[in-house]
């Protein structure tokens, strides 16, 4: 009898058989990784738009307030995206002749609305209302980070369902004044833990278990 | 030292007679190749400590308790939800799962030891250069028996008289 | 990502990374536009729905209704609290009004019969030359057809052009019309009068094939004063029907007769003599004598609070001796002078017509929102008569089948995208307010109308403004705004009148039905057959057949028997030389001798939904025997047919018993409530209150449900609750969430049954919830019971596990393109409620409380920093008769608290621990002593 | 050992030889082709392997739908078929791992089929509990494994517990198989002619060399999993009988359905395995190792088993009856007087009288009869297995929502074509993997002095 194999088949062997051991575990961590990374959650994904709106330049620069476009983010489960006379109601006299602001001037001229790319899109099944999220004093950088300093719009949060869930299990943290909701420079202060304490209690926020329950966002 | 003698048998007996009678000459049975098992030659050549059952004990127990706690853990702590109005910790029903994924868990170390005290995989090995070798695993019983002094001669005329249809001489 | 990396190779990643995330798990999702208004509307928050006040018509006549809108698309129909044919409620065809808009086989554009789609302005120059030839001869050959004209605008509209063009004629045709108890009051009263039965002060009424609580234009004006009365059992009184087949009424009847349609006047002399008109004794059964003279009894003693109600498909006679009897019995009954007439305008008749085209003297021929061609009188025989009409013309919202015969057809808009003004039954006006604009090229009937007169086209909303000009004295704006906002004209109800002593009518002779005799009545789902195009309606279960997707005629087990007839087989029934094929469905309480069948069904031109669904009774209809043939053939084909059902009527045997509790009124004093089963032993912790200081919970009065249906659409168009078409229900599965069972505990001839609505009940110990693997199915604290839709993976354990059968599951992607979701059309998705998931095929669905409306409310509340109003689920706010209660446990002295309390109170299959949240209150009944048969 | 070779009744006299035995077994697969037999059942298999794969397709593609499943009777024959297979295959562990620890020594040449069966027929069933989601492709869900949505699973279902004892039971299978099986793979590798063939078994085998420390290794583990099979056999299948108890539903909330499940289970086996045993018997020519004594052994354990399963059907009955309440005895009525009742008196028929004629050896030692009779045992119990779900689900407690099924194609097609799927496998199987424990039957050879001394008389075969 011959060897059938050469000596180095045996390294071959328990390589072999040591995958398939580790390949269940690797392929997990593979699709964890996967599911968190922007590929899935687009966090950080910058989006082309028709007309390269600047949050940098309108928020960071000239100060203008988030509710002055995003108009019913007090009232309505949806912020608001703002009409086109919105725009037009400034550039009518700013930049008149912008070349980069032609969609937003043909637009109005024939009634077309223009066609934004979504930037934070949750599932049809979430339903996020942005106006009790506010009344609560969770601020918009919270969740959308520095919008001032963005060119582009890009979505600063995973959006996951774990990343909502870390809010409303301890929502001490990110718990505002009423008045600091829209800075969008706000830090914690020291003594955020007690702060916010005094939040849930006095703004009424519910327990982390209710908060964490399924109909509080899904119908 | 000469090499190992391999002795062919055509029979379980004759061969452990001829290891005893080798063993008590003062030579030194160091394997034995079998179709099947032989108690006797289990019963020799059995590893001192063997480790299949306690590892697959410890995994199993291991493995079920590491399953209870993450129920407990997932169920208790991670994302406590009213189901039925059921307890959170509904420990008669959580022994179940623990119990299934334990015995998987000790079959799959238990494997893992066996081959790890076998030495397996081992494609390659000197025994399979040996021509006769071919028939340990159909009809021929082999005894693996290294001399006590550097000629092999004495040896080899006490198992041929053992009975042995063949030796041939091992070289690693 | 680094804005270094070109876009290219941005794009090539983001495609690689979505490759690899759709196989593990598809849920990247595609970049989604967002678009915003150019000019955003004043006052609208994108996605919160707003309320008008408008009204919707069911044959002429209005209920005004609270049309909700969410981004300027109307999605859900609730009632009009102001409105007196709404109170607040709807009724099942109002709920589905909102598909009818959305249907995608509306007719689009105008059309001419060869040439295919054509133009308004076509039409108009097609128009000129034979309007041309009518208005020289002052109208002679213009025929007008309407339906029932209750609008104001519409009927001064009407009177102009026949005053502009006197020889013009007009017609009305309303398929299913109250004209015999309109001749009737004539008959007894000499002069038109419309009555209103008051059955809220009506104790003790007897109703001959009348179905004041069925399906109708008036059915929640009437079966809420009905209901309301009955909840105090001090004026509980007593409810008398004898009837062909079962009505709901006559499951809510303590006492009830089978009784043949040619019987029935005799049950009306029997009371007369027993008031003494002194007619010739009828002939009649000794049982249904016995029961007439019961009643009589028990009407005489209750004078005033006593009356008696006459069907219609009996002749106008038998009308006016109702009307006599009532006087007799100074019966609670208000007369008001009928809000259908334009004074001084009698309209002609669809015979009129057919005499007109068989003279040929049809020059110009506007039929204008109806369709006699499906729905005439087949002896008419309209749909080749009207092609003797020089010039023909159809306005109606779909290609139906007098679309067919005309050769023009016109697009007309719905209730819901135009302007308009509607009657009630007590002639109290609307204005109808449209909610977007016209999806189609359609116009309003307002719109149409000037074209025939020879008038300059005028937007509906002038015109209807024109109407009212004179109203609202110096502030019309406001006068206007308040009226559009109240859904209702103030004052506007027509004045109660003293009809005088009515004549006791010289009687025709008393028929004995010798033949097999065939009623027709309109259907509870599709009513005259307008609404056959509609998924909703047919596939909503029949009160108390549970048939859907098609008729059928009802007989009798016995009659069945003696002919050799089993469910499903198909026979053909013949009359007069014409038939139709139709299965035969064995129903408790049909009489001996008769088949019962509904109309609406058999349509040709109705659309993808409606087409040759069913059978049509109109073919069998004549002009004499309208609605009750007499002489009819059935012969068996062999053929058999399945009989599609939700469900089954169930006939209580045993320990059914306790599924549906039933109560003597004489034994309710002594009834105890029953609780939820919290005081039988649990292994389980018992509920320890819920977290958010909420318990929500619901209660069904079994005794004031009537069956209806407005709740199952209701949920139906709340929820997104998609239909599964006639092949799906053949194969047992359906998608209501919301079921209304009908429970029988007497025998086949004398059904004592009764209605119970089945939600989800929201088990504390929901059954449903440990057995989910990925805990899709779980409970909140708010005590809901959830089914968390992107968590199900569709084991259906939680439906195998549920005692009550009210989980849904959705075998096929029903929501999603199915052929009876017409194929996922765009208008139909434009329906669909932004608040609810659209469920995915192969999960699991149920009621949910409406979730959406509790959280709407919570988190207003949250936002305003109140507490928590009201909230109204779907199915309570459509029901009529306010059988079904919702509220918070936990609020104290809450109503719903206080309903478990009564007396009546009963959880179902509370045995089984399951502590259920939705809860009963008994079905009442208060036999007469007197008829022994009918007690328990 | 002198050459008198005594009658013995585990292995035919005529190849008592350790040679003969290994030739036996090996060479219908190395030596000698694959036979027209094999070749026709191979090729009528294989339109069933299609059929199986297609029905798999269609329902993934378009929907649970397909099924004959309603709003009332959500489960049917994905379930049916489920606990059918699983039972099938418990049957096979337990032949090897019961009857090894009790030294029944005719398992030898029994247990490698039995146990090849136990793992085509897992795998078989572990298909239904997925294709009957009505979103298959989240089963995995089921699993815990670390998310962005900090879910887990829901502990305290008995599909969870399902997907465990299925999972677990599938691998422990395989290792259990496989360790049996690699003396065997080393022994073809050394009998194999080509050199595809011993690099093929070489690599399979993994250097086993049949040293002693190798057999003590071996017959340590091997003897522990036999001792962890049975406790894990009889827990799979009580799980599966939980599906059903761990509810509240008459006629399922019953606490002898674990163990009556683990019977049922063994004895559609038994069936099973003697339908295979004769097939393989016949087909391979081992009427050596496999003798009429097998078959009278297996039939033995049937009777027993019909006698149980009789009496658990009883059991259902009283406990219904005397149990006393309404929705159960109403179920049991259903039983006998309901929709499917010709369906539950056939399978009274299948289950509890026929088997009655294994009481006589004449029917036990007649191969054609017990093949018949071990037909209609699979036949009832199949039949066993759709009543409980269909009685149950027809007949719960909303009276107005009772119904029957709808027997659809799609489930004809699942019900039929992975027999064919089953037979497929153990086609492919047996030309590949001797069929036969040839060391185990070898030494029991060797054990029972039974084999034949001296030099055998073909040398190197």
């Amino acid at each position: 009898m011959v060897q059938i194999f050469h000596p180095g088949a045996d390294t071959v062997a328990r390589v072999v058989l040591a995958s398939i051991g580790a390949a269940p575990v690797l392929a997990m961590g593979l699709a964890y990784t996967l599911w968190r990374s922007p590929y899935v959650t687009a966090q950080d994904v910058t989006r082309e738009q028709p007309v390269p709106f600047s949050h940098e330049h309108h928020v960071g620069g000239l100060g203008i307030d988030c509710r002055y476009c995003h108009t019913s983010v007090e009232k309505a489960a949806f912020a608001g995206i703002p009409p086109t006379e919105t725009c037009m109601s400034c550039h009518s006299q700013e930049w008149t002749n912008a070349p980069m602001l032609a969609p937003v001037r043909q637009s109005l001229a024939e009634g077309r609305p223009l066609h934004w790319n979504r930037v934070h899109n949750l599932p049809a099944y979430v339903y996020f209302n942005h106006s009790v999220h506010v009344a609560k004093g969770v601020g918009c950088s919270t969740c959308h980070g520095e919008v001032q300093t963005m060119k582009l719009m890009r979505q600063a949060a995973p959006l996951t369902m774990g990343w909502c869930l870390d809010c409303h299990r301890d929502p001490a943290p990110n718990l505002r004044p009423h008045e600091a909701v829209f800075d969008m420079t706000w830090k914690p202060p020291a003594d955020q833990a007690a702060i916010g304490a005094r939040f849930i209690e006095e703004r009424h926020i519910k327990s982390p278990e209710r908060l964490s329950e399924c109909s509080i966002c899904h119908r | 030292m000469s090499a190992p003698l391999l002795a062919e048998f055509a029979t379980p007996e004759a061969l452990v007679r001829a290891m005893r009678l080798a063993q008590a000459d003062g030579h030194r049975a160091l394997d034995a190749f079998t179709p099947f098992p032989v108690p006797d030659l289990t019963d020799a050549f059995a590893p001192s400590r063997n480790p299949v059952r306690p590892i697959m004990a410890m995994a199993g127990f291991g493995a079920a308790a590491a399953m209870y706690a993450l129920q407990w853990y997932s169920s208790v702590i991670a994302y406590p939800l009213n189901s039925g109005g059921r307890p959170l910790h509904s420990w008669p029903v959580f022994l179940l799962v623990p119990f299934e994924f334990g015995v998987l868990a000790a079959a799959i170390a238990g494997l893992v030891a066996m081959f790890w005290a076998c030495g397996l995989p081992r494609l390659h090995h000197p025994l399979f250069a040996i021509p006769q070798f071919e028939r340990a695993s159909q009809d021929r019983f082999l005894l693996l028996v290294a001399a006590k002094d550097a000629d092999a001669t004495a040896l080899r005329e006490s198992l041929e008289r053992a009975g042995a249809l063949l030796v041939a001489e091992m070289h690693a | 990502m680094s804005p270094l990396i070109p876009p290219s190779r941005r794009e090539a990643l983001r495609l690689l990374g979505a490759g690899i995330t759709l196989a593990a798990g598809g849920c990247s999702r595609p970049v989604e536009e967002i678009v915003p208004y150019v000019r955003a509307p004043e006052q609208l928050l994108p996605g919160v729905p707003a309320r008008y006040a408008t009204a919707l018509s069911l044959s002429g006549w209005a209920r005004g209704v609270h049309a909700i809108a969410v981004d300027g698309r109307p999605i859900k129909i609730e009632g009009n609290p102001l409105h007196p044919g709404s109170l607040g409620a709807t009724d099942l065809f109002a709920e589905a009004a909102i598909l009818d808009l959305y249907d995608p086989d509306r007719s689009r554009t105008v059309t001419e019969r060869v040439n295919g789609i054509a133009s308004w302005d076509m039409f108009e120059r097609a128009l000129s030359g034979p309007f041309a030839t009518v208005q020289r001869v002052r109208g002679r050959g213009l025929h007008l057809v309407t339906g029932r004209i209750t609008s104001p605008t519409l009927a001064r509209q009407i009177e102009g052009l026949l005053r502009a063009l006197p020889e013009a004629t007009w017609h009305v045709h309303e398929p299913v019309n109250d004209g015999n108890a309109e001749h009737g009051a004539e008959l007894a009263f000499g002069r038109p009068l419309r009555a209103l039965p008051r059955l809220d002060r009506a104790e003790v009424i007897l109703c001959v094939g009348a179905d004041p609580l069925g399906p109708g234009p008036d059915q929640i004006r009437l079966s809420r004063a009905f209901i309301d009365r009955r909840r105090d059992p001090a004026r509980f009184g007593r409810l008398y029907v004898a009837e062909a087949a079962l009505t709901p009424t006559g499951v809510k009847a303590d006492a009830r007769r089978a009784v043949h349609p040619l019987d029935q006047p005799a049950i009306l002399a029997v009371i007369a003599n027993a008031l003494g008109a002194g007619l010739a004794p009828p002939d009649l059964s000794d049982e249904a004598r016995r029961f007439a003279l019961a009643a009589a009894d028990d009407l005489k003693a209750q004078e005033g609070r006593a009356l008696v109600l006459a069907g219609p498909a009996l002749a106008p006679e038998w009308h006016a001796l109702a009307h006599w009897i009532n006087a007799r019995l100074r019966a609670p009954v208000d007369f008001i002078a009928p809000p259908d007439r334009i004074e001084g305008r009698m309209p002609a008749t669809l015979a009129d017509l057919a005499g007109a085209l068989d003279r040929g003297s049809v020059t110009c021929l506007a039929i204008l929102g109806s369709d006699p061609v499906a729905t005439a009188p087949a002896d008419l025989d309209l749909g080749a008569r009207i092609e003797r009409a020089r010039f023909s013309v159809h306005a109606g919202l779909h290609g139906d089948e007098t679309a067919g015969k005309t050769h023009w057809h016109l697009p007309l808009t719905h209730e819901l995208e135009s302007w308009s003004d509607l009657r009630a039954t007590d002639g109290t006006a609307s204005l109808v307010q449209p909610l977007l604009r016209p999806l189609y090229d359609g116009r309003s009937l307002h719109e149409i109308l000037p074209l025939f007169a020879g008038r300059p086209a005028t937007a509906g909303h002038t015109l209807v403004r024109e109407t009212w000009k004179d109203q609202g004295g110096a502030d019309f704006e406001g006068w206007w705004r308040r009226c559009l906002h109240d859904g209702l004209i103030e004052g506007t109800a027509a004045p109660i009148l003293d009809p005088g002593e009515p004549r006791l009518p010289a009687l025709p002779t008393l028929r004995r039905g010798e033949g097999f005799a065939v009623e027709l009545r309109p259907d509870p789902c599709l009513w005259d057959g307008r609404f056959a195009n509609n998924a909703w309606l047919q596939e909503c279960p029949k009160p108390i057949s549970k048939q859907v997707w098609g008729n059928a005629l009802a007989l009798s087990r016995n009659e069945a028997g003696r002919r050799g007839l089993e469910a499903g087989d198909v026979v053909q029934t013949a009359v007069g030389g014409r038939s139709v094929e139709v299965p035969v469905v064995i129903e408790s309480g049909v009489a001996e001798g008769v088949g019962v069948l509904t109309l609406g069904y058999g349509r040709e031109r109705a659309g993808a939904i409606g087409n040759g669904i069913g059978a049509d009774g109109y073919k069998l209809a004549t002009q004499a025997e309208p609605r009750l043939l007499t002489n009819v053939a059935l012969t068996k084909t062999g053929r058999t047919e399945t009989i599609l059902r939700t469900q089954n009527y169930v006939e209580i045997e045993g320990e059914t018993k306790t599924l549906f509790r039933q109560i003597d009124l004489a034994a309710l004093s002594e009834a105890e409530p029953k609780g939820i089963g919290a005081d039988q032993p649990s292994l389980l912790a018992p509920w320890t209150g819920d977290k958010d200081g909420h318990a929500w919970a619901m209660v069904i009065d079994t005794d004031a449900c009537i069956g209806c249906n407005a709740c199952v659409v209701a949920c139906q168009s709340e929820n997104n609750v998609p239909v599964v078409g006639p092949e799906e229900i053949a194969r047992g599965r359906m998608m209501h969430w919301l079921r209304v069972d009908i429970y029988d505990e007497g025998s086949p001839e004398a059904p004592r049954a009764g209605f119970q609505p089945v939600p989800c009940m929201h088990c504390e110990h929901a059954p449903c919830e440990p057995v989910c693997p990925v805990a899709a199915s779980i409970h909140d604290g708010e005590g809901l019971n959830l089914q968390v839709y992107n968590r199900c993976v569709g084991t259906r354990f939680c439906e195998a596990n549920c005692p009550y059968k009210v989980r849904r599951f959705n075998f096929f992607g029903y929501a999603d393109g199915q052929p009876y979701a017409n194929l996922g059309a765009e208008s139909v998705k434009a329906q669909r409620n932004p608040n609810v998931t659209v469920r995915a095929r192969g999960v699991m669905e149920k009621c949910t409380y409406c979730i959406q409306r509790i959280a709407t409310e919570r988190q207003a509340a949250e936002r305003d920093g109140r507490p928590m109003g009201e909230v109204v689920t779907a199915c309570q706010s459509a029901c009529p008769t306010r059988a079904i209660r919702f509220g918070d446990l936990a609020e104290p002295g809450s109503p719903i608290a206080e309903l478990r309390k009564d007396p009546r109170h009963y959880a179902l299959m509370e045995e089984l621990n399951t502590r259920p949240r939705t809860t009963y209150l008994a079905n009442l009944r208060s036999p007469n002593p007197a008829l022994k048969e009918d007690h328990a | 050992m002198s050459g008198t070779a005594q009658p013995h009744r585990w292995i035919d006299r005529e190849r008592l030889g350790y040679a003969e035995i290994c030739a036996a077994v090996a060479d219908p697969i190395q030596k000698r082709g694959p036979g027209r037999a094999w070749a026709i059942a191979f090729l009528g298999a294989l339109p069933f392997v299609l059929a199986t794969l297609a029905a798999i397709g269609a329902v993934l593609t378009l929907g649970i739908g397909l099924s004959g499943v309603n709003t009332t009777v959500v489960w049917g024959f994905s379930i049916a078929n489920y606990v059918w297979w699983i039972g099938i295959g418990n049957a096979g562990t337990l032949i090897s791992s019961m009857l090894l620890l009790t030294r029944q020594h005719w398992r030898a040449s029994i247990n490698r089929f039995a146990e090849a069966m136990t793992l085509f027929a897992a795998a078989i069933a572990g298909i239904f509990p997925i294709i009957h989601l009505g979103r298959p492709l989240y089963a995995y869900w089921l699993a815990p494994y670390p998310n962005t949505m900090d879910l887990w699973p829901q502990w305290r279902s008995a599909l969870v517990w399902d997907f465990w004892a299925i999972l677990s039971y599938l691998l422990f299978s395989l290792i259990f198989w496989f360790t049996g099986l690699l003396p065997d793979l080393a022994t073809m590798r050394d009998r194999a002619e080509t050199r595809i063939g011993r690099r093929f078994y070489g690599a399979l085998a993994l250097g086993w060399r049949g040293s002693a420390r190798h057999w003590a290794l071996y017959e340590s583990f091997h003897k522990a999993m036999a001792a962890l099979a049975v406790p894990l056999v009889c827990s799979v299948h009580s799980i599966v009988g939980l599906d059903f108890a761990a509810s509240l539903m008459p006629g399922w909330q019953e606490s002898i359905f674990p163990p009556y499940f683990v019977v049922g289970a063994m004895y559609s086996g038994f069936a099973m395995v003697v339908v295979l045993a004769i097939t393989i018997r016949w087909g391979l020519n081992l009427q050596a190792l496999i003798t009429p004594a097998h078959f009278d052994a297996m039939a033995k354990v049937m009777l027993f088993a019909s006698i149980v399963m009789t009496f658990s059907y009883a059991t259902e009955w009283f406990m219904g009856w005397y149990g006393g309440d309404h929705a159960d005895r109403s179920v049991i009525a259903y039983f006998f007087t309901g929709d499917y009742r010709w369906l539950y008196y056939s399978l009274l028929f299948c289950n509890c009288l026929v088997p009655q004629a294994l009481w006589f050896a004449r029917v036990r030692l007649n191969l054609w009869a017990l093949a018949l009779i071990a037909v209609v045992i699979n036949l009832g119990m199949w039949l066993e297995r759709i009543l409980i779900v269909w009685n149950t689900l027809s007949h719960g407690h909303a009276v107005s929502l009772w119904r029957t099924y709808h027997v659809s194609f799609y489930d004809v097609v699942i019900l039929i074509a992975p027999l064919g799927l089953f037979a497929f496998g153990f086609l492919v199987l047996a030309r590949i993997f001797p069929i036969v424990s040839i060391h185990e039957v070898s030494q029991i050879a060797h054990d029972e002095g039974a084999a034949a001394a001296g030099v055998p008389k073909g040398g190197v075969a």
